[in-house]
């Protein structure tokens, strides 16, 4: 087999995390494509855990339905993540000797093993994770050259002896598997190739932050985006730039805000929470005109609701946050590698068009590891319009221009001066409560977001090419849609998907034309009131009587197999149209 | 820079200040334009930057870079500004309400931090714009809009709640001593670090004409042998016997936030060039 | 004449809004309906002013398009309003003689009148507002004996020979009426009948409140919709209630939350500002079901805005507000007697559904005063579902029911212990991070929504009852949409109004038989970006190529004349295809 | 009321505390039994709320009403539910970040209001629910996860802000004493008036095994003959040469909000029948 899941579950201290991330960045150094999640109890330390790895020679976007091998190390550990893990009809499990599987798994291969005496017999007895990934690396076939040379990166500021006991229990599991004898499940297979990055969702975000240019980073931790501020703070300051720790996320984006009036591209990340935090701040970047990125990693809402958890049911609050009419501009990345390039397009927007822009990820992409190719991370970078000479003459800052961008210039620049604000204000910025200034204002404002759309048509589109069924989802949706086309095999060419990249403004145009090609249209979201179908509705013309909508609350990942079988009845009902 | 010296007129916009004939706030203006005239700040490397209020249109009428944001947000967008673009002098400007009601917290953390800006609090112990409802600052047992039986709370004093918060330089001045009030702004500017201060400026409109005349009799100066660096002396100063204490009542150095930021970028950086992203890269190559 | 407007416009200290109250007093006290607006310019106090009153012995339902007297008494304070005073036809003109009317104004009837002169004669140079108030009341018919009362009230606490010197002053401005000839301007004419209260929509809206029960309001101060908490603050302690002025918004909706929690109907009012800094904390009333009124008093958007100034701009901060799948409530009152109704409503739903329930009002009926029946401010009273004893055998505070309503206890009642929170929770209140618990939870949430769609089916409905056009609307519009097809004689009986009272859920029912029943349907809405039809698209089904929509930003109110304009182009092209 | 008198038991709900072995915040969750339990406070009369953070999950565990709310917002819904129904036994508990970074303000104006309510405050010096980042507590130079370089910023005292905010009662414990703590939460609840109690409640986990100890011994009791009804004494003692002092710091006695609000319905009533309808309506009556 060529794609293969392994999912590691134990208590705290049991190392299952640590596997799992053995286990991924050996195969990424062999060019393997990997996609690892984790999940915890609600315990900040020595609770459950589990590590799920994904591996595949081919490029995969989205966890597996079901994990293939599985290792517990203890079933009342498991018994958290028993409705998170499905496990494949052929799985095989691993678990500790003598804690015996409940009912519903012991219908699978599973194998007790001494893990932990196993591991103590050869040295040392905390790492029966290191013993359980040489079982599962012997049992499977997984690159054991790889693999070895990952644990002696893991420990390679312990001591010597230290890295040479976890290899030599590593090579005890290998030898272990042997023992098995010949198992149901094939064996992994895969080809060499050029090692890959393994980096998380909010890393890529921050490098992409990076790479755009970005300098100021003004954040307040928050679940599941904090990765976004630490990695931040760590590489900001290297590259002569700051990261802010403010009291709270108003602080967060008005430090941001301050930043970028002042001449510097920064941005800001946070959380459902946070970002209903910021609504009022980002009106006033909206009617300011000042660039100002802001990363929203969804979490399961509403209120603090599933911190841990993925949904994608900030989408209301991305696209209508705060009062009065107020344009701004909402990007989506729909994995780890769009994590990167969505920032730059946010900034890239933001700078040019002085919008307050959105990225929307989610817990699912911020916090996986996936595999991405270096060569990958380029993106175009684009600068604000400064005034040139001639706008300094007399400047305005607001002076109207056909595309309603006027060039923005900065404390410090002689001839710049300009006195802003969030009234409603005049071509020079001087408050008014003028009608007539606010509608021209309104306009302006409106008109850059018009030049955005003609400028930026960023979406996605994959499947079939005439569609008889049409898919429209967003984020990490369009993973979970390109895994199940792969599922469908032959009926897969029956389906094709859009995707929009740029929610607000969407791509419009390129939408219509691609619902007016579709028999009928499947909205696919990760929310239980259906917020992206009905943002759709208002924005596109949806056939009503030919629409329909999976939809469902977050906590759990979307699965394949489940669109696969919401896709059923519609390829059906299509094909008897065909036929009647 | 231009080398021509700044006059006072060179800080003045051209928008005419929609206060109320006699409001304190034109005596703490004038004062701005004359402190930073007699400073020579460059316009173009000034910013002031306000909340929301009567007090907050002041950037408005300052012809430096300006920015009139949020009730109660003026200090982490200076922040921003500040960090962005050390080289700047920043003021942050608003009134008591924005301050102490809705922006308490971010006074509290800006002081913490020091960061390096001038904080002018036009206090007049009563929201103005919104017409004369209770501020934090308004003295207890007070009827306003708010407040019909009588404010039920106790007020606060600005200046002990920004000594407590960690100002680094805290003073009181008196938006009818234009004079005073200039001299203690350019102690204010020119002091490293987070400078707060409180600047008595009545509301003729919703405190009562006799407001100048009663806050006066109230003042008193910074008595001669104050040790300004003595925080509890300070605390004990401020407002004792329901006097106001006028001048600078606190002062210490400390590192600033932008300080300590460069320093950060100094162990960060460790005297070596700057990244190369092939550098940022590497440290997520598994191999 | 049985329809007329006065405006006054003048300098802080010419009385130009007193003048207004006194006349729309003594018109009240006669039984005619009034409405009266005020505007100022930027500064608070001495700068220009204008009142405008319109009077009239039929019902009417927004301000007029135009005025039919004009008394300034400055042209340079004039100049502010230039933009919103529109003069009828056949207005006349008052002015202080030597101070000459600008040329678009000069063709009409003006009359130089020494104000400040005859004042002074006359016994006090301050009044000349009241001598205006004379000339006015003469030159028109108004009732002089009703008029000398309310002067008489007005100065009923200061020493009687102020009242004296005013009443001569007021004779001094009727006589001067004489010497002005015969007018172009019809007489007024009226009937005389019960006498009427005099309020405003802020005051609609706290009355409301207390009728409904609440005794508990938090608010920080906010233009428009300061009065309610001053008008709570001044009544709430006389009822054994409180009024608590916190330092910010967070805080106002925290301590209503909190209030609430412990069994008091508890309410805060903001505008856009304040609304969107909620969003957090509503969504926390949303997931622990706490009851909880916000009344939100629209201005100018977007951020600070245009503070002073109508807009119907926050709809989609009322309706989208929060992260995550946050269910709430939307009511909209559309005049001042209406503020009253859909605050008692909404305290009944947020009480018996337990739920955040968002009053939208806007300033321009949050700040007009206008006459109200005082029999018509009756409303049904419901309150909260408490437990019974049943319920307390083993107590679950969220415990699912076929309405999705459980019972709430509250604290001091024994056997209701519980503790809730903003994480998603079981049926006991217990965190859960389950995708089971959270899609039955909110499934739980999303039916409390169903059923009050179910009962509460608000809406006006006006105009022909099988529209060729059909007009639909919300809020302060539907005022207009009354006098545009009032303006519209014969031609009115080919449109039909629908305008939907709760906005979230909507009437959806009703409203899509409406639509149904129309050739052509037009959306009205002072709101630069359509909110309102963006909304609609995404909750009912338009007929895309017949809909189309009339909006734009606020900062003057909608008139009467702009929507019969709109209707026009509707009304041919229906006509046509009928002919066609 | 029930009759038989509640054990400690009687106030644990069945919920098992998900915080690491070893938090201190244990420690405090006894306390807060056995003090309830030895002021014998009705279970269905005593409400706990919380804000988020490891600390703020306390209220799930004790078996009175509860609410975990918002991130920084338990005092707004403490003083919600103080307001609403006086006769309650009222606690607001949460983190140092909590109730100090997005907090803040409400702290400052629930202590000046002076809410009659206790206000437990662990103080772990860590943002430990979000996995280690910086806390306005933390020391000055400390690596935390949001940190890595030392923290820049100036640590607080939250028993000096709490003096300064006008708490009127203000005390501080260690979660590894738990008797001592137990009997300064039943002070603090006894308190008429807004009382703080910070409680140094190790995170282990983000903060290092040896927390218990290294705070254990920075900690000293005050000392005899302290005043506390001497402000800047307690000031002073609170955390002097980097010691910290626990027992009760400070204490005074001033109108609680609940009074003033109560005063403000005499004074408005003036000792008459409520308005009636048409009372209220009259105000309205042009005639
Ligand atoms: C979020 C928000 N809440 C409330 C307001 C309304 N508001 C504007 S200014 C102000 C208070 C003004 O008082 P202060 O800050 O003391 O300034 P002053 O007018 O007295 O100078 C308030 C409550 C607002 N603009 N934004
Ligand atoms: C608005 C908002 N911002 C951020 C968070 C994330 N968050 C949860 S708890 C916490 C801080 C925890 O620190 P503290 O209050 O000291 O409590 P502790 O966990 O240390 O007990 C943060 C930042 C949140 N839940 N809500
Ligand atoms: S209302 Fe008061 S503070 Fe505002 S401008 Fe007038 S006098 Fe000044
Ligand atoms: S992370 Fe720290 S504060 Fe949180 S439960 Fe663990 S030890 Fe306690
Ligand atoms: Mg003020
Ligand atoms: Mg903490």
């Amino acid at each position: 087999m060529r794609d293969l899941t392994l999912a590691f579950v134990g208590a705290g201290g049991d190392g299952a995390v640590a596997a799992g991330d053995i286990v991924a960045s050996a195969c990424a150094s062999k060019g393997l494509h990997i996609i690892k999640t984790e999940a915890y109890g609600p315990q900040i330390r020595g609770g459950e855990s589990s590590s799920t790895v994904r591996v595949s020679g081919e490029p995969i976007h989205a966890q597996s339905d079901a994990v293939d091998v599985l290792v517990v190390f203890s079933w009342a550990d498991f018994g958290r993540f028993r409705d998170e893990i499905a496990l494949a009809d052929k799985a095989i499990v691993f678990h500790e000797r003598g804690d015996e599987p409940p009912e519903a798994i012991a219908s699978r291969t599973c194998f007790g093993v001494p893990f932990a005496a196993l591991a103590r017999e050869a040295g040392a007895a905390g790492a029966k994770n290191v013993l359980a990934t040489g079982l599962v690396a012997g049992a499977l076939g997984l690159p054991l050259d790889a693999i070895r040379s990952a644990i002696a990166r893991r420990f390679a500021k312990k001591a010597p002896a230290v890295i040479e006991s976890n290899l030599r229990i590593f090579d005890r599991g290998v030898l272990e598997a042997a023992s098995l004898g010949p198992l149901a499940l094939e064996q992994f297979t895969y080809e060499t190739g050029t090692p890959k990055l393994l980096m998380s969702g909010n890393e890529a975000t921050a490098l992409g932050a990076i790479h755009a240019g970005c300098r100021f980073f003004a954040g307040y931790p928050i679940t599941p985006s904090t990765e976004i501020l630490q990695f931040l703070g760590e590489w900001l300051p290297k590259l002569g730039g700051s990261m802010l720790q403010t009291e709270d996320e108003l602080s967060a984006i008005g430090a941001t805000i301050g930043a970028s009036f002042a001449g510097t591209k920064a941005m800001t990340a946070t959380s459902g929470p946070g970002l209903s935090l910021m609504a009022e701040l980002l009106g006033l970047a909206s009617i300011a005109e000042i660039p100002t990125v802001v990363v929203n990693v969804q979490r399961g809402g509403p209120s603090t609701g599933l911190p841990t958890k993925s949904e994608q049911s900030d989408l209301f609050q991305a696209v209508y946050a705060s009062h009065g009419d107020t344009p701004r501009v909402v990007i989506a990345c729909s994995d780890v590698e769009e994590s990167f390039h969505a920032t730059v397009d946010a900034f890239n927007i933001a700078e040019e068009y002085q919008f307050p822009v959105i990225v929307l990820s989610d817990q699912s992409i911020a916090q996986r590891r996936q595999t991405v190719d270096e060569v990958r991370l380029q993106h175009e970078v684009r600068d604000r319009r400064y005034p040139g000479p001639e706008d300094l003459q007399d400047y305005q800052r607001y002076r109207s221009r056909p595309d309603g961008v006027s060039p923005m210039s900065v404390p410090g620049m002689a001839g710049g001066i300009y006195q802003t604000n969030g009234l409603e204000h005049d071509e020079q910025g001087r408050p008014s409560a003028s009608f007539q200034v606010h509608e021209a204002m309104n306009q302006k404002r409106f008109d850059k977001l018009e030049a955005v759309a003609e400028r930026y048509r960023l979406f996605h589109r994959f499947g079939a090419e005439r569609p008889e069924v049409g898919v429209i989802c967003w984020g990490s949706s369009v993973g979970v849609l390109h895994e199940a086309l792969q599922k469908m095999g032959e009926e897969a060419g029956r389906v094709g998907v859009f995707a929009p990249i740029m929610l607000a403004p969407l791509p419009r145009h390129n939408m219509q034309t691609f619902i007016d090609s579709c028999d009928s249209i499947l909205v696919v979201e990760l929310s239980y009131s259906g917020q992206f179908h009905q943002y759709l509705l208002s924005q596109v013309d949806l056939p009503r009587q030919a629409t329909s909508l999976y939809s469902r609350s977050g906590g759990k990942p979307l699965l394949a197999s489940e669109i696969v079988k919401a896709l059923q009845p519609l390829l059906v009902a299509n094909r008897m149209e065909v036929l009647a | 820079m231009s080398s021509a010296p700044h006059t006072v007129n060179d800080y003045k916009t051209d928008l005419k200040p929609v206060w109320c004939p006699g409001c304190g706030d034109f005596g703490v203006l004038n004062s701005v334009y004359r402190a930073l005239a007699d400073l020579q700040r460059e316009p173009h490397e000034t910013v002031v930057v306000s909340g929301i209020g009567c007090s907050s249109r002041l950037p408005g009428y300052v012809a430096t870079y300006g920015f009139n944001s949020l009730h109660g947000r003026a200090l982490p967008i200076a922040t921003g500004v500040k960090v962005a673009a050390p080289n700047l002098t920043v003021l942050a400007v608003g009134g008591d309400g924005d301050g102490i009601a809705i922006g308490g917290n971010h006074f509290m953390h800006a002081a913490r931090r020091n960061v390096d800006i001038t904080y002018l609090m036009m206090d007049n112990e009563i929201y103005g714009l919104t017409k004369g409802q209770a501020a934090p600052t308004t003295p207890s047992g007070d009827r306003t809009k708010s407040t019909t039986y009588g404010n039920p709370e106790q007020a606060v004093d600005p200046c002990a709640l920004a000594i407590s918060f960690g100002s680094t330089w805290v003073g009181r001045g008196f938006s009818g001593d234009v004079k005073g009030t200039t001299e203690l702004m350019k102690l204010a500017i020119l002091h490293h670090g987070f400078a707060f201060l409180n600047l008595i400026s009545p509301c003729v409109t919703w405190r009562g004409d006799d407001q100048f005349k009663a806050l006066r009799a109230k003042l008193r100066a910074v008595p001669e042998g104050h040790d300004r660096t003595d925080r509890a002396a300070a605390l004990r100063l401020t407002s004792e016997d329901d006097h106001l204490t006028a001048g600078v009542l606190f002062e210490e150095q400390r590192t600033t936030l932008v300080e300590e930021l460069m320093e950060i970028r100094g162990r960060a950086g460790a005297g070596l060039a700057r990244p190369t992203r092939g550098e940022i890269l590497r440290s997520f190559a598994p191999a």
